[in-house]
């Protein structure tokens, strides 16, 4: 199973390609072809196995398009941090 | 997900609403950063945020707090104006580099150094936005804009300002720095800025200024990633990442 | 004679551009034309709109709420306009991305596939052109001819490799109205 | 509270902290400096906000601020300062935040000079700035009325959340006059601030406070809401007084400074035995036509006298539309029009 | 020159350059930055001087800078901008220089939006600022006369060492229209500059330009010949157009975009037989009262559109004074009223 | 007096006229210095000065050059316009520290910033002189004035402004230097910047500041002597005098 | 009744201070009163000057052209408003500045060496209040004991101390009317 | 013979007492009892003989009241200078 899962929220992308040219293990790609509710081609993770869960595509993202996890290894605080 | 653990999710200080920046605009990014840090301060419900004219100018929309809108360059003397009303609330103002830097330098340069305890997050995109890409006072040297085609001539239209290091010669100024988006370290690196800026107006300390370098690929006629690059390469040259100025009662925060 | 044409799509379909053709054909062919965009909100991206008029005397408003003829590129200008072209008008559709039909029976619809057509032709931004083909038959306004040469002279110098595509484009939108 | 000789500047200063002022913004001008003076140590010895600004600009803007927060709050100017105030007046009007505004008229154009003047009539009245707005104009004619007509200021400010100016002249603002304050009212405690002002958004939804509508239908929505509002103020809030119009045929009309000259030029009048009235407003916006087209009817003629080229004067012919002659006199450059140069004037009507 | 198709602004700021402009000095602001962006390289290109200014504060006071030196200079802005530029208007109106200033209106009031708007037509006409003075207001319906009274404006500041104001609307600025350019006249030389200017005291006394006067009876003098100058220019320089006013019994009165879209109105209402015409005040300021009250003598109603919330019914209603009804239609927040709106006000008069 | 030579004679610069200073008031001595100044250099018939709003508005009747009144502030945009139009003349702007450090911050920011080619005479005497003594931007920390009456109180209303070194940060600035005119060494010095200043603006070399620490003997209720004394005392220990900025080509003038 | 007074000197001269003493002196007694200065150019120095106006009834114009009494207290005061005074007024003028004399018939003139009597008593610049003193009794608009408690009662608690001094100044001054 | 010789334009001096204050050889005085056009107590040289023609009171004074002359010494520069 992937260490990281990417939750996206489509509708929200404008394809910029950002979190593509950002997630170190090319996870991501845009969805050619596709066009989401704003007339953009939306981001969609690929490669999702390969996911660490790093949670570079939420910094880059200037749309707040992702929601990420991560298989929890050790006891962590609960705040979500970028 | 039962054993997975929430690693990012949208802060509250952001409302659900998309935004009208176009696709890559560094905005998004820094409006992020901001709701985060009010998140973690849990003060979103006593921050008021005032909005400028320019590309963010219906930030009020995105931002989960009060606020209000500008006129063009004064939202620094709308902050002092509410701010010294409402001694216990936390303000900011975000301003981009025509507003702030053009016509809004008289405001922003006397509350600075009337060390007003508000906190200004300054969008340095390099040009007017909003208008459709015209020089601004940062602008660099030989740069291309609708105002100036031929590139930015420095001995028709000066120099490019340097706010951050002009800011900082105030005395009354406690946190002046500037910082980046356009990468993840620099994009976590500014998060930290922005967070120590808001808590030196918590800590009553001072004037608190977040400089931040940013991208407008649609008038830089770039794609998102290439305008970041650009970003890097020519924008940190001229404008170095930094703290310009830390008063002690901020260094003992860091 | 007056005729008051809308085009309209999104940002970057060059339904302005369109519109400014047709208008220096017209200017050209001695009638008085105004061209006037919907222009921006002071925001990026969205519609593009411009309404022509093309007269033979002095052009009073520049703006209609009711044209005679229109060219939609996308959906909401479809939902904008269909309704509003005047009664025995013209309504060009870019059909590649407009679905829907009009359920009007007053005015005369053509339904083209404009971007594919464009795709075609090897420029996908050449769709607005197909369209303006479509509509300057349909309408009779001008003759298509008068576009071509509009096209040969005010086409700005840096796109004049485009010349012989733009005129394929108007023709094969022309062909399109029977 | 017993009647004291005070300054009319120093009234109005005071008359806004006993109206509950929290806080004042402001820059030095003359001839209103001394009610910035005043302030800057009455209102932090009461714990409230003075700051002077850097300019009349910063003023507005901070007033505009400190109205979103929903506390009364003040700026003061003269002619020009008021100039450089007319983009935020536009915001604030546009946004609906309720602000006072004190603007005590010098003459003009340009530095003009530092005397008593009404050269901004127009600008008060007609167009503070860009777009279709209007604010209250109130004009004091002593210092009394300067103290009542404060007070009433951010009275109808926070009523119709609208900008109130009190538009006086440097004779008002300089003199000294036996007057009465009214007493100190307290200010609003913070959990009173309106429901519409920035107070954070704690276990409510976020306020939002701005003049921006970026569709045409939108702005032309809170346009017409605007121009309701204003209409209403206009059929609740015209203000004027009369003196001696009972049986008046010649009508003075004349505001402030110059409103309180004409009762003078009225009683020797009377005294040839000429039937002459007054009629002064008090609010120069909005105008009380309807009163004047009737007192027009009656009479045989109207002499306007202003301390300007003639600008009210369009007001009154507005009003009453041709029904009787309508005549100007007007000083201008900080000469006050005096009785002996008035009545001739009123005679030759 | 052959005809030209050519957008609005890039038209204004073309004809600026062929009437002889020297110096531009601006700020942008949507929907007049096309003049400023076409400016910014035409200006280098003919060796002359453009800026972008910090502010439209600072452009209309390196404006005032420029006009003393003796040069043709402009700047342009649209309504917020505008507001920005009221004490510095009073100062050069004051100083007796001559500047050129462009409002492309948009909508208000705040920051409103940037859609066609006449909004600011009062600020243009009645006060452009503190103290008594006018600047002359110049309105273009098309492109063609947006050029054509670009130059008139230099030409009329210059014979009346005043401001002219071209006021347009968005959609004026916008808008495309074959038009033709006026010939390029040269640029003043140096030696050429009046004798009044800023040149340095070189042979003679020293020049100063101000607008201190410090005693009251010295302004008054100031202002007595700024408004006989005013007298001057309305004897001389009101301009208005009249569309089928030969036998009109209703009378539509409109200025800029809506002045040419009333046009239509008119075809269309002689078309149903309706005795149909129009006034079409090219100049604001001096308004053309006398000739209006002269067509209103003669018929039965007048309807005065606009875009913003009747402005310059104002105008209209003081020329003819009471002599026929005077309604009122306007449409706001950048909503262009369009003929068949307008004709059924029309038919209800 | 055949074997005397002259020594000081009354500059060609000024006009005969008398001004309308108080007595003792080091507005006079400014002028003076300018005028000889601009003697010294023959420039007066191709001189341009631009008075401020304050106490010196009236200065065009003094200098003997042409001059234009300029509105409260801007007179650094005055002189940016007319210069541009009229790069052979040489200008110069005299302003308080009212004019030219509350409500002409952003105009004189701006030009030197822009580096514009005219030379700014900064007067500061800590007050606002015409408007009857209210607080500067430059008043010292606990120094009553009419609107600080219990002396200024940097929490509320800020520290005073340094804007000899403020300016000297912009890039657009050749020369810029804080003098006084408090006793004969000072004014002597401060003759020399200012020559050095309009030397500056001759060759061209950028824009070019001198600011003048003075006394308002009127509104600090002094007499001039003690008023000289008080501000050598106070002001200049907050105000240290000297260069803050000499470009190289300015160095080369030295 | 209705009584226009116009005090005027140099800067420091008090004149203002002497206006306002009598304004108060009458608001006490229940009159009407209006004081106002004629203040100054944005500038240093120069005249000062204020008017004051008292009357039984509501007062109209608190600026007068020609006042019923005035003092001078310098020459160009002298030469400003001795012309003005109206007739059956009085004028009162400070002759240790004064040396030129009235040519007027129709009005009461009182020429007092005040400075000289301050002088005497002490401190010059109480030559104002010794002129007071002259034209309240000239005048007869109030008892002079009517100014005495006016001092009493509103001179600032700094210049107590001056208070006996300042009767003496009045008493001085209205002894030289006689 | 004094070494300098100051020349007063009486009119023009304000009494301001600065002249009086910087002359370092106690040249000058204040005409107490005595005014000018202006009203003010004008400036006097009493002490003239100490003149050493040095200018200081040219040079603080800012209304321009002095002329000054010295006694040649060598050949110098035209050009007054303060
Ligand atoms: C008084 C005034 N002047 C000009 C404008 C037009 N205007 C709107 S946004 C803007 C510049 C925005 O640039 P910037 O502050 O850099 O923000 P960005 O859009 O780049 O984020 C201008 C000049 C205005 N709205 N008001
Ligand atoms: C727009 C505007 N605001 C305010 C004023 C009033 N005003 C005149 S001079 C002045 C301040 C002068 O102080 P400063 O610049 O320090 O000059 P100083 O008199 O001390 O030499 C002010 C505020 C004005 N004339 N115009
Ligand atoms: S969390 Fe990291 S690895 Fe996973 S998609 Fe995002 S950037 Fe790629
Ligand atoms: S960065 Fe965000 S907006 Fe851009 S493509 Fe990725 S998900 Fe979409
Ligand atoms: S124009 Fe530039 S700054 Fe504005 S939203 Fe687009 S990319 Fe961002
Ligand atoms: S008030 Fe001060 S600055 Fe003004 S002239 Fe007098 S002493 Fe000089
Ligand atoms: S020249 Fe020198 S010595 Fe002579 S009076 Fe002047 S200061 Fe004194
Ligand atoms: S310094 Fe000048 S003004 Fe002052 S006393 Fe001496 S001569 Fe007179
Ligand atoms: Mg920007
Ligand atoms: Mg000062």
């Amino acid at each position: 199973m992937a260490k990281g899962v990417v939750v996206i929220d489509e509708d929200r992308c404008k394809g910029c390609g950002l979190c593509v040219a950002f997630c170190p293990q090319q996870v991501l790609q845009l969805a050619e072809g596709r066009f989401n509710a704003k007339g953009y081609t939306p981001v969609t993770a690929a490669n999702v196995e390969a996911c660490t869960g790093c949670a570079a595509c939420a910094t880059i993202c200037p749309d707040v398009v992702f929601t990420v996890y991560r298989q929890r290894r050790q006891a962590k605080a609960e705040t979500p941090t970028v | 997900m039962e054993e997975m653990e929430l690693v990012y999710k949208r802060p509250e200080s952001l409302t659900p609403a998309h935004t009208h920046y176009c696709p890559g605009c560094t905005h998004g990014i820094i409006h992020r950063l901001i709701a985060e840090v009010l998140d973690e301060l849990g003060v979103r419900e006593r921050t008021i945020g005032i909005a400028p004219v320019g590309c963010s100018v219906l930030a009020y929309y995105y931002f989960n707090v009060d606020m209000a809108e500008a006129a063009h360059g004064r939202a620094p003397a709308m902050a002092t104006g509410l701010k010294r009303v409402s001694p216990d609330k936390v303000v900011f103002t975000y301003q981009g580099d025509g507003d702030l830097a053009a016509i809004g330098t008289a405001e922003i340069i006397q509350a600075a150094s009337r060390g007003e305890l508000f906190t200004t997050i300054f969008v340095n995109n390099a040009v007017y936005g909003m208008t459709g890409g015209q020089m601004a006072p940062t602008t660099l040297p030989g740069q291309r804009t609708t105002s100036s085609p031929a590139g930015r001539e420095v001995e028709t239209a000066g120099w490019p300002i340097k706010v951050a290091e002009l800011i900082a010669v105030l005395p009354g100024t406690a946190y002046v720095t500037r910082q980046a988006v356009l990468d993840i370290p620099t994009i976590r690196r500014a998060k930290k800025a922005i967070k120590l800026a808001f808590q030196t107006q918590l800590a009553g300390l001072g004037f608190s200024m977040v400089e931040i370098i940013s991208t407008c690929p649609t008038n830089w006629h770039m794609d998102p990633k290439e305008a970041l690059e650009w970003a890097k390469e020519h924008m940190l040259a001229y404008y170095p990442l930094g703290d310009t100025k830390v008063s002690d009662g901020v260094r003992a925060l860091m | 004679m007056q005729e008051e044409i809308i085009i309209s799509g999104f940002g970057g379909q060059g339904a302005l551009f369109a519109g400014q053709l047709l208008a220096y054909a017209a200017m050209d062919q001695g009638y008085h034309v105004t061209w006037i965009p919907s222009y921006g909100p002071e925001m990026r991206g969205g519609k593009a709109r411009c309404t022509v008029v093309i007269s033979d005397e002095e052009i009073g408003s520049p703006l209609v709420r009711r044209p005679s003829s229109a060219i939609v590129l996308n959906i909401p200008s479809m939902e904008a306009f269909e309704p509003a072209v005047k009664p025995g008008g013209v309504l060009v559709v870019n059909s590649s991305l407009v679905p829907q039909k009009s359920e009007r029976d007053d005015i005369r619809v053509f339904y083209l596939p404009a971007t594919d057509i464009a795709t075609e032709l090897g420029n996908v931004r050449l769709a607005n052109v197909v369209c303006l083909g479509a509509l300057v038959r349909a309408t009779g306004i001008l003759p298509l001819e008068a576009v071509k040469q509009a096209l040969d002279k005010h086409l700005p110098e840096r796109y004049r490799t485009l010349l012989a595509l733009n005129n394929q484009a108007l023709d094969r939108g022309a062909a399109c109205v029977r | 509270m017993a009647k004291e000789l005070i300054e009319g500047n120093v009234a109005i200063a005071e008359a806004a902290i006993r109206a509950g002022l929290e806080a004042f913004y402001g820059y030095p001008i003359t001839p209103q400096t001394e009610i910035l003076e005043h302030l800057s140590w009455r209102m932090p010895q009461e714990g409230r906000v003075f700051l002077q600004a850097e300019s009349e600009i910063a003023s507005i803007n901070m007033v505009y601020g400190a109205a979103c927060a929903g506390v009364r709050v003040m700026t003061s100017s003269s002619s020009p300062g008021i100039s450089l105030m007319q983009e935020g007046f536009s915001y604030i009007a546009c946004s609906e935040v309720p602000a006072v505004v004190i603007n005590v008229m010098r003459g003009g154009p340009g530095l003009g000079n530092v005397q008593p003047s009404q050269g901004d009539y127009f600008q008060a009245v007609k167009m503070a700035g860009h777009g279709d707005f209007h604010m209250i104009a109130l004009a004091p004619a002593s210092v009394q009325e300067a103290i009542d007509l404060v007070v009433l200021a951010f009275d109808l400010a926070d009523r119709y959340r609208t900008i109130a100016m009190v538009v006086a002249d440097g004779a008002i603002g300089q003199m000294m006059e036996p007057a009465e304050l009214p007493p100190m009212r307290p200010v609003r405690r913070p959990e009173e601030r309106p429901t519409w002002a920035l107070t954070g958004a704690k276990g409510r939804k976020p306020n939002i406070i701005t003049s921006l509508y970026l569709s045409a239908e939108t702005l032309e929505r809170v346009n017409l809401a605007l121009q309701a509002k204003l209409r209403r103020i206009a059929a609740q809030e015209t203000r004027w007084k009369e003196y001696r119009t009972e049986d008046a045929e010649l009508l003075l009309v004349a505001f402030g400074t110059v409103g309180r000259i004409c009762q003078t030029v009225v009683r020797e009048a009377r005294a040839l035995g000429m039937r002459v009235g007054l009629l002064r407003p008090i609010t120069l916006w909005p105008f009380p036509s309807t009163r004047l087209a009737a007192l027009a009817s009656r009479g045989r003629g109207i002499l306007v006298v202003e301390m300007n080229a003639g600008q009210m004067v369009e007001d009154v012919r507005l009003a009453v539309e041709g029904c009787c002659p309508v005549q100007s006199y007007g000083r201008m450059g900080g000469v006050i029009p005096l009785p002996d140069e008035i009545l001739p004037e009123l005679k030759n009507m």
